[in-house]
């Protein structure tokens, strides 16, 4: 029997010379799990995309073969007109996008983008699609698919647009999914539960998919054959198990030495030290409203935030982990004064040691100013955060233009410098946004963070889009600055071994309360709150013979109301932050 | 804010701009030296008539126009009252056609449904031919399709209006036995309305709706095809390709929303446009619109029929402002109109 | 590639982990912004052209004296309504240079029409470098040398005379020094104004977009037409015609501003909401940089497109102004004005050739739209 | 007494024959005006046809009424008065005036046309307080004095002051002259005198006018013959209400002229008036959608109109305009800029202006050398046409013109050899027209460049008619382009007074003209001694008695006028082309189209043109 998919050969290039992605081959059998892994920037996403022809304007296939099995004769998709192409798009193949907020369009509702790939090919009435997409919204782990149906990407958190398009791909239950990076914003009970469902589809309809990702706990956990990457080819490939347990090539082999993990136990560390905070933030709060669908009906409230604490002392790193749309995001954007937070709330800032603290929402034009060179932010999506139009060169010197430092020459030596610790090419310097890989511009948005040397930065999820042994390297550089220039760090992630590598402390978050807090070594190994239980388990790890039961961790926690006496809570009753040990708060009745 | 309070709050803050412009109208139209009746009664003597003449001094008396300027405002808005009482814009009493010798209500309402009749036309012409062929000549940019669309487009364009009327009335004539201005054949006038009628109607709109339209569509056209162009190149046109929509509705359904927006943004001169868009071009072209009633009353000085219409137009721009604003708030869900904190 | 006994293919090419993938281009790392966009924009054959044609265009401007056989209202009253002639190289098979015939004019009293006959026995060799009617090169120096010019006893209209006998071809010239300039600067005004109100607003919102817009509302809702018969009335009468016209294309530009305030602003308003504005704010960026630096070029399409429709509205602006006795006039030359005298039946029925300003018409704004068009494609970052 | 047998035409015989009309007999006066063509050189014709025609303005209907032309008395193709709508006139002594009526004379919707109905006019309407505030009209003044007016019988109407009011008749002859009368059993209904108040308030209501005075003068307006109601004497009565693109005008059935073979008159059963865009006119009679036109058409416009005949079934005639005039420039003797004004009022500078214009140049370019240059004098159809006077300062003589302006001490020259003013000013002299027509533009060029050669600089600037007009009687204009006289063919009964300062509308003593016309009032009175002669003759000829007398003083105004240059006249007698059907028949070929005397087609009698098959 042929293989569902085939690529033979592919080759891929912008303009003469610049081949990204050189003799490319692999096949996908029905009902099997093909995951690429490999560097940031290796051209996995545009392998991807070629299968769909989906390339960007300048990139050509210069060479190589896609062919689809049709049953009775195979399609060759590279060589088949636009009409034909179309009927298989979306249809028999879909593809989940890696960044999600700019693949969806802003101005529709999401239920609308996704109840329209039935009304496209399965010819679904409104009401059945709307049915069937809230179906998949649920399964996705949507806790309000309803409200999700209706809202308009921007009023989502990351990981819930990333469940979009994921909806949006399985909704019509293709016979190939091209998943790339799927779950990289989801929190790892997330992650499960839509890994789950995409196995259940395999299961149920024997459907192919080819995962792009970078997290081998995730490759262990799903594939049955893996394909490495590495600058535009193929380094490695074959069935998964022989090649975790024995990688071949060296590359292999030093990317699946560089995974991290939560490590074995430690001793339990001290409190963090309460004085010296350069970031306190007191009772903030955060309230949404949604526009009503309608001029009659009324808004919708969304609490984003409910009385988050957070104390930052000066040189350490605060990590956030949480459910994906806990609200992470929103306290961050608070902190640096994004977003004003409902009233009530306070942001304290302390520059220096013995510096007056200030309140960040109520700044004068000169203190905020300053504020602005030293608290620094790194965008859960990079490529968002990017002007389209304005070349690399220029968005990374430009916070040394706002704050009038250096002169041409230099602010560009300076940018040169940083793109090349973060592992770019100082060549890239003149490109647009839109011409890197998801990593690649990861990596541009720290760089820039870290281009006017601040004393504080705020990182959402910055490493998210990273294959491991890059995310090695940011992670390292991150450390070293810290600790060269006692920097600051509010560190949003879902990946737990890299919290437990670099924070100091966790706070864990649900529903947009703090229901944990302590040391990653205490809260590691002696977790309290269920729901934080529930997400150490659901970890992944890089080892096929300990493969995680992903029915059971997508249960997570359950809904708060499910929990023990302890820690229940409803919207009304919300019991509070108690500290049961030092520096180890848990959120439950006493 | 709901939309429905945001349109309320518009519609009042739309109510105070128009008195303003209530004031400034009034005012520009006394700007020119003279008045009405100084005009027409030099006009009488130079051709000789001196029919007229006592005619208009009995005018003068009856509107009050040897009142003082602010008086005469107050009048005409009926805030004060005037010879025979209280009578003005708020009271529903438009005022007295000096020139056409009627009220201006009648003279305004006769010609107002040819005048939107004329100008909607054009303005569907703009949307029909620009929409489809902007959106065109952005899928296909750099094609025979783009370039052609342009140049026909900008033919248009540099026409001057009447030159390009005419061309058409008399080859139109000539060849294709097209009707020379006029809106429908004068027998079918004060005639019920039959299919004939309109037959005639709709061929003597196609010469107007042409050379109103032409620039109004490639300006249109133009525009929305640099818009689309910007937004080809997004990753959000990617998934819909991705999900296998064809090109028209998928270019329709999402970069077109997003290139919309200044169009949305101008749809408030779409109004007025409908009864002010074509004045010179009616006046060249004979078209019974309200625009060769305007200019004639501006250039006479027909001052209560003039303010009337300008009001008018104003009163459609200031809604037109008030309708594109909240469209705006519908066509973008990101949009607020609120302050950005600084 | 080996395959290994498992099944598993591997790479066997040497690894180095530190090979670059693409050979930088060094050169690209020091060029300023606008050689970029300048080799992108070379690309564009279409726009280059238009743009190199514009550019000797308004190089000519000066020279426009100079390459006219005629200067602007020089009469020929003997030639009204002259076909345009042909310049000939050959006579009877003979090789004589640039050559003209004479013409002679007849009126036909039946039908109202000038007749010209040909006098093909006497080719007249056209003059070069010779001396003809006053003009002032640039505007400054005062001459009288000519490109080339009518032979003795010959006229050399090469797109014909209009009803006075004047010479399409040089006031076409001329005209150009007008058309292409003065029509420009209401453009600037408005854009400029536009673009600083329209950013204000949609940027800022709140107070100052309520503000702006009612300002905005009340400026459109006042009519034009008094305003301008107004202004006619109010002109000092010793003004001469070009003065007029630039006050007006000014007035023109302040009031014609805010359809496109309203599109910058409506544009702005959902802009500001993304969130590369926000990360600039964030860093630091005052509001004028946000709008210079992040607004502004996700809108350049929309505003080059703009200014290109602009233009032949501004160079027919005149057309429709001296409808209301305001527009440029004589002695004053323009292609409006030119145009102007052509809006009858008898110019577009009998003598075409007083149509002919409509082709450097439409040329010219044919070519500011492909010109418009490449640079709009060499600022696109997709296009890269 | 030897009238013709009365003939029925088709048109009304319907209702004639449904007992709806009364027939022909009983229609027509007892002593109906008989016309004899064949002394006209006209041919007969026959009852019937549709003639279409075109008009430009809405309210342009009104040259229904000074196309048929039905007055009072009215001109002759001699420009002769004649009575027409009166049987006859008497005068005595030129002070009083017995107008007799013609006995069965009827209005249109069938009412006797009486006495009465001037009694209306005069007690009930000129004289009415409400109506008219102003009191009767200007010419019914002599001497401050009004008419004693009188009403002896049904017939007959008496019109008498103690002095000759020589302005009467002519004035009743005019293309729109103040009617005398009115429908009065029509108007009653509206006259606060006659009407029932709760009636008159209702009809108040319905036209939403304000006050009943409104609503009469709204629907008394024999001159705008918008008002279908309104019983009418003219040959077609308006038969469309209401603002319309097409009027309908159908032949008056009780219309007082008949042919010499008992046909009534008009020939022509409905006149179809469409009201055109200007532009529009020539294209459309190009196209053959006018059977007779003059209006809306321009010389310019001849070739077109030539080409277009055969297609078109028409013909194209060329007729004379009958202004003094066709381009006159007005230099303001009353411009507010004292320089200025003293420099315009040097009359060699006129002359040299006038010296400097190359009159020939202008026919050839403009009219293909059919106008006749000369300066601003009358026709050669007027008894007082003289040669001398029309080539008095009228040849192209740039040095006699130089010597002139030196002479008046303008002989110095700034930069680019303009002259200067004494006060070191260049001398830039702004012209302002109304820029409506090309072809003063056109000239304006020209003129241009021959002044340049007298060290004159023109500019030219157009302006819309009104604001120039009012720029004008304010003094701000330092010299306006406007026709020369309307009245180019003068007779000796014509009032001379157009030649006076008495009109601010002669655009070269707006502030005279405005003196005279408000008593002192406003304005200043003439101070230049040929100015105050003109107003010396213009009374005198009021008071004169004789033909001779008259002659004189008019010869003697033209004289000065001559002599003075007060316009500057370019040329006469410009060509007006007439488009006329194939089918249309009595159009003479050759004539004048005047609006004052002679009422465009109105003295060329409408009525007797006819379709043929
Ligand atoms: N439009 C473009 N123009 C030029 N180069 C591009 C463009 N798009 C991508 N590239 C380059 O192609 C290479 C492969 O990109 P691709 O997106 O496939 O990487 P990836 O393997 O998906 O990486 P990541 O894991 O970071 O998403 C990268 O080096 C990137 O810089
Ligand atoms: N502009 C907005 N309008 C309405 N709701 C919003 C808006 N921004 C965020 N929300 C809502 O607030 C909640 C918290 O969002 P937030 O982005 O902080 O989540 P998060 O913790 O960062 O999640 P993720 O890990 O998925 O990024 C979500 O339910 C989201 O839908
Ligand atoms: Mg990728
Ligand atoms: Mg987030
Ligand atoms: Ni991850």
């Amino acid at each position: 029997m042929r293989p569902l998919l085939s690529v033979e050969d592919l080759t891929i290039s912008f303009g003469p010379g610049q081949t990204v992605v050189g003799n490319v081959s692999f096949d996908v059998e029905r009902g099997q799990t093909l995951a690429i892994v490999g560097e940031s920037g290796s051209g996995k996403t545009l392998s991807c995309r070629a299968i769909l022809r989906i390339l960007p304007r300048t990139a050509r296939i210069t060479s190589g073969r896609i062919t689809l099995d049709d049953g009775t004769k195979p399609v060759v998709l590279t060589e088949i007109g636009e009409r034909r192409l179309r009927s298989i798009r979306g249809d028999r193949i879909s593809m989940i996008f890696q960044e999600p907020m700019r693949s969806l369009s802003p101005l529709h509702r999401i239920g609308n983008q996704v109840s329209e790939v039935l009304w496209l090919h399965r010819g679904a009435s409104e009401r059945e699609a709307r049915r069937q997409v809230l179906q998949t919204f649920d399964r996705v782990g949507f806790p309000d698919p309803e409200r999700a149906y209706k809202s308009y990407p921007f009023e989502l958190s990351g990981g819930m647009r990333q469940r979009a398009m994921i909806a949006m791909a399985m909704v019509a239950k293709p016979e190939l999914l091209i998943a790339d990076e799927p779950t990289t914003a989801l929190d790892v009970t997330t992650q499960a539960q839509v890994l789950g469902l995409i196995k259940e589809l395999q299961q149920e309809t024997g459907m192919a998919l080819i995962l792009v990702t970078h997290d081998l706990g995730v490759v262990a956990n799903m594939a049955e054959r893996v394909v490495v990457m590495h600058k535009g080819r193929v380094m490695e490939a074959g069935d998964a198990e022989p090649m975790l347990k024995a990688p071949a090539h060296p590359y292999t082999k030093q990317l699946f030495d560089a995974a991290p993990a939560i490590p074995a136990e430690t001793a339990p560390a001290p409190p963090l030290p309460d004085q010296d905070l350069i970031l306190d933030m007191r009772q903030v709060s955060k309230t949404y409203t949604m526009r009503a669908g309608s001029g009659w009906k009324p808004n919708v409230l969304i609490h984003a935030c409910r009385g988050v604490d957070l104390k930052l002392p000066r040189g350490k790193t605060l990590a956030i982990v949480g459910e994906s749309g806990s609200g992470k995001t929103t306290a961050a954007r608070i902190a640096l004064g994004a977003e004003p937070p409902d009233p009530g709330g306070e942001i304290l800032f302390r520059a220096t040691p013995d510096a007056e603290p200030l309140q960040v929402h109520k700044m004068s034009r000169s203190q905020r100013t300053a504020f602005q060179r030293q608290a620094q932010m790194v965008f859960q999506d990079p490529y968002s955060s990017l002007s389209p139009r304005m070349r690399i060169q220029d968005a990374m010197t430009e916070p040394l233009e706002i704050h009038r430092i250096g002169d041409r020459a230099e602010r560009r030596d300076r940018a040169a410098a940083m793109l090349d610790r973060v592992g770019l090419n100082a060549d890239m310097l003149k490109r647009y946004p839109h011409a890197f890989s998801g990593g690649q511009r990861q990596r541009l948005s720290i760089a820039r963070a870290l281009m006017l040397d601040p004393a504080l930065i705020v990182c959402d999820e910055p490493t998210s889009a990273l294959d491991v042994s890059v995310q090695e390297q940011i992670l390292t550089l991150l450390e070293d600055i810290r600790d060269r220039h006692n920097l600051s760090y509010l560190f949003i992630s879902h990946d737990l071994a890299v919290v437990a590598r670099i924070a100091d402390e966790v706070a864990v978050m649900r529903q947009g309360l703090v229901v944990e807090q302590a040391p990653p070594e205490t809260l590691f190994h002696n977790p309290q709150h269920p729901y934080t239980k529930a997400l150490i388990a659901a970890q992944p790890e890089p080892d096929i013979e300990r493969p995680i039961d992903l029915k059971l961790v997508a249960q997570g926690a359950g809904a708060p109301d499910s929990w023990a006496q302890a820690f229940r809570f409803t919207e009304s009753v919300i019991p509070s932050l108690v500290e049961m040990e030092p520096g180890h708060k848990v959120r439950c009745h006493v | 804010m709901s939309i429905l309070r945001y349109a309320v709050y518009r519609f009042f803050t739309m109510l105070l701009t128009l008195l303003v412009v209530s004031v400034l109208v009034f005012v520009i139209i006394n700007l020119p030296p003279g008045d009405y009746l100084s005009n027409q009664i030099a006009e009488l003597r130079a051709s000789g008539q001196s029919a007229g003449v006592e005619k208009a001094e009995f005018l003068r008396r009856e509107y009050a126009l040897d009142r003082p300027l602010w008086e005469q405002y107050m009048i005409w808005m009926g805030f004060m009252p005037g010879p025979h009482g209280f009578s003005g814009l708020i009271h529903g009493n438009f005022g007295w056609s000096f020139e056409f010798d009627r009220p201006v209500a009648e003279i305004v309402g006769e010609s107002l449904w040819l005048t939107v009749l004329v100008n909607l036309a054009a303005v569907l012409f703009v949307y029909v031919v620009a929409l489809p062929l902007g959106v065109l000549a952005a899928a296909r940019s750099r094609t025979w399709v783009d370039y052609t669309s342009a140049f026909v487009g900008y033919l248009g364009l540099a026409t001057p209006n009447f030159l390009l009327a005419l061309i058409l009335f008399y080859y139109g004539h000539r060849y294709f036995d097209l009707p020379i201005g006029g809106l429908m054949d004068p027998t079918f006038e004060g005639q019920p309305w039959t299919w004939e009628k309109v037959k005639s109607v709709l061929i003597h709109l196609i010469v107007p709706t042409f050379v109103i339209g032409t620039s109004g569509a490639s300006a249109m056209m133009q525009r929305l095809r640099a818009n689309m162009l910007d937004e080809l190149g997004k990753p959000y046109v990617e998934t819909a390709i991705a999900k296998g929509m064809a090109p028209a509705r998928m270019l329709t359904k999402y970069p077109l929303r997003v290139a919309f927006n200044p169009f949305v943004a101008d749809i408030g001169n779409l109004l007025p446009s409908m009864v002010s868009g074509s004045v010179l071009v009616s006046v060249v072209l004979g078209l019974q619109t309200i625009g060769p009633t305007l200019l004639t009353a501006l250039k006479t000085q027909d001052q209560f029929l003039s303010a009337f219409v300008l009001m008018f137009v104003a009163l459609l721009t200031l809604m037109g402002t008030m309708i594109s604003d909240v469209l705006l708030v519908l066509l973008d869900p990101r949009i607020r109109y609120e302050g950005r904190e600084t | 590639m080996t395959q290994l006994p498992d099944g598993r293919y591997v790479d066997d090419a040497p690894y180095d982990p530190k090979a670059a993938l693409q050979q930088p281009e060094r050169r690209d790392l020091d060029a300023p912004n606008w050689v970029l966009v300048w080799r992108k924009f070379k690309t564009h054959k279409l726009g280059l052209v238009s743009g190199i044609f514009l550019l000797l265009s308004y190089l000519m401007l000066p020279f426009a004296g100079f390459i006219a056989p005629y200067t602007a209202n020089e009469r020929n009253g003997d030639h009204l309504y002259a076909p345009p002639q042909s310049v000939n190289w050959f006579h009877e098979g003979e090789f004589v240079g640039p050559f003209v015939y004479p013409i002679v004019a007849e009126a036909d009293m039946e039908t109202f029409q000038w007749v010209f006959v040909e006098d093909t026995t006497t080719p007249r060799p056209l003059e070069f470098f010779c001396e003809a009617g006053d003009y002032r090169l640039a505007g400054l120096i005062p001459t009288d040398t000519h490109l080339f010019c009518a032979p003795e006893g010959a006229t050399v209209f090469l797109w014909g005379s209009d009803r006075l006998g004047r010479d399409v071809f040089s006031r076409i010239l001329y005209g150009a020094q007008l058309s292409l300039t003065v029509g420009l600067i209401g453009i600037t005004v408005s854009f400029t104004l536009g673009i600083f109100f329209g950013s204000l607003a949609g940027y800022f919102g709140g107070r100052t977009d309520w503000f702006i817009n009612r300002v905005i509302e009340i400026l459109r809702s006042l009519p034009e037409l008094p305003l301008w018969l107004a202004l006619s009335a109010a002109v000092p009468s010793n003004w001469s015609p070009v003065a007029v016209f630039f006050i007006i294309s000014v007035i023109l530009g302040i009031l014609d501003w805010p359809g496109l305030a309203r599109a910058v602003r409506a544009k702005f308003l959902s802009l500001r909401e993304e969130e590369y504005v926000r990360a600039a704010e964030m860093m630091g960026a005052g509001s004028g940089r946000v709008i210079r630096k992040h607004l502004l070029p996700n809108f350049m399409s929309h505003l080059i497109a703009s200014a290109t429709l602009s233009i032949p509205a501004m160079i027919l602006g005149e057309t429709a102004l001296s409808f209301l006795g305001l527009g440029l006039r004589a002695p004053a030359v323009s292609w409006g004005v030119m145009l102007n005298d052509a809006q009858n039946l008898a110019s577009i029925e009998i003598y075409p050739w007083t149509a002919i300003p409509m082709l450097p018409i439409i040329v010219v704004v044919l070519a500011f739209n492909f010109l418009g068009d490449g640079l709009r494609d060499s600022l696109d970052p997709y296009q890269q | 007494t030897g009238l013709p047998t009365l003939q029925e035409g088709d048109f009304w015989r319907q209702e004639v024959d449904a007992g709806d009309l009364p027939p022909i007999a009983e229609r027509l006066p007892e002593d109906p005006l008989v016309v004899d063509l064949a002394a006209k050189g006209r041919e007969f014709g026959q009852q019937g046809g549709v003639l279409r025609t075109m008009v430009t303005r809405s309210k342009d209907i009104r040259q229904m009424v000074v196309y048929g032309y039905a007055r009072l008395v009215g001109y002759d193709s001699n420009y002769e008065i004649q009575p027409d709508l009166l049987a006859d006139v008497e005068v005595e002594e030129g002070r009083k005036f017995t107008l007799r009526l013609r006995k069965g004379h009827k209005w249109s919707d069938g009412t006797p046309f009486t006495s009465d109905d001037f009694r209306y006019y005069w007690e009930d309407v000129a004289n009415n307080e409400e109506l008219r505030p102003a009191g009767p009209p200007d010419f019914l003044i002599v001497e401050g004095e009004l008419p004693k007016v009188s009403f002896p019988d049904e017939t007959t109407v008496i019109y008498e002051w103690s002095n000759p009011n020589a302005l009467f008749l002519q004035t009743l002859a005019q293309a729109l002259p103040p009617f005398l009368y009115r429908p009065a059993h029509y108007l009653k209904e509206y006259h606060k005198a006659y009407a029932d108040q709760a009636v008159l308030d209702a009809a108040i209501e319905e036209t939403r006018v304000r006050s009943w005075a409104a609503l009469h003068n709204k629907l008394d307006n024999m001159g705008k013959f918008d008002n279908h109601e309104l019983p009418t004497l003219q040959p077609w009565i308006n038969a469309s209400s209401g603002k319309k693109i097409r009027h309908n005008f159908v032949r008056n059935p009780y219309f007082h002229r008949i042919d010499s073979r008992g046909v009534q008159l008009p020939y022509i059963d409905i006149v179809e008036m469409e009201i055109v865009a200007p532009g529009l006119v020539a294209a459309k009679s190009n196209a053959g959608e006018s059977d007779l036109q003059g209006r809306g058409l321009d010389f310019r416009d001849v070739s077109i109109l030539k080409k277009g005949e055969a297609e078109g079934g028409y013909k194209t005639y060329l007729w004379q305009t009958g202004v003094a005039s066709q381009i006159a420039i007005y230099p303001n003797l009353n411009y507010t800029d004292e320089t200025w004004r003293e420099v315009l009022r040097d009359v060699r500078v006129r002359r040299a202006l006038s010296l400097g214009i190359d009159r020939q140049t202008i026919n050839q370019a403009l009219y293909f050398k059919l106008g006749q240059p000369g300066a601003m004098s009358v026709l050669p159809s007027s008894p007082f046409f003289d040669e001398a006077n029309r080539d008095a300062w009228a040849e192209f003589d740039p040095e006699e013109a130089n010597r002139l302006l030196d002479e008046a001490g303008l002989d110095k020259r700034g930069a680019n050899g303009i002259r200067l003013l004494p006060d070191g000013r260049p001398f830039e002299l702004v012209i302002e027209t109304a820029g409506e027509r090309q072809e003063v533009e056109n000239a304006l060029q020209i003129v241009t460049d021959t002044w340049r050669d007298i060290g004159v600089k023109l500019v030219m600037r157009p302006l819309d008619r009104d604001i120039l007009r009012n720029r004008v009687f304010a003094g701000n204009t330092m010299a306006a382009v406007w026709f020369g006289w309307d009245n180019g063919i003068p007779q000796p009964y014509t009032s001379p007074a157009y030649l006076a300062p008495t009109d601010q509308v002669f655009f070269a003593w707006p502030k005279w003209g405005q003196h005279y016309q408000t008593g002192g009032e406003a304005g200043e009175p003439p101070d230049l001694p040929e100015a105050q002669r003109l107003l010396e003759l213009a009374h005198e000829w009021e008071v004169a008695t004789t033909t001779e007398e008259r002659s004189r003083v008019w010869r003697e105004m033209l004289a000065i006028h001559a002599d003075q240059v007060y316009g500057i006249g370019i040329l006469a007698g410009a060509p007006q082309p007439i488009v006329v059907s194939n089918r249309l028949r009595n159009v003479p070929e050759k004539a004048m189209w005047a609006w004052e005397p002679g009422a465009h087609f109105g003295v060329h009698r409408m009525d007797e043109f006819f379709l043929a098959e």
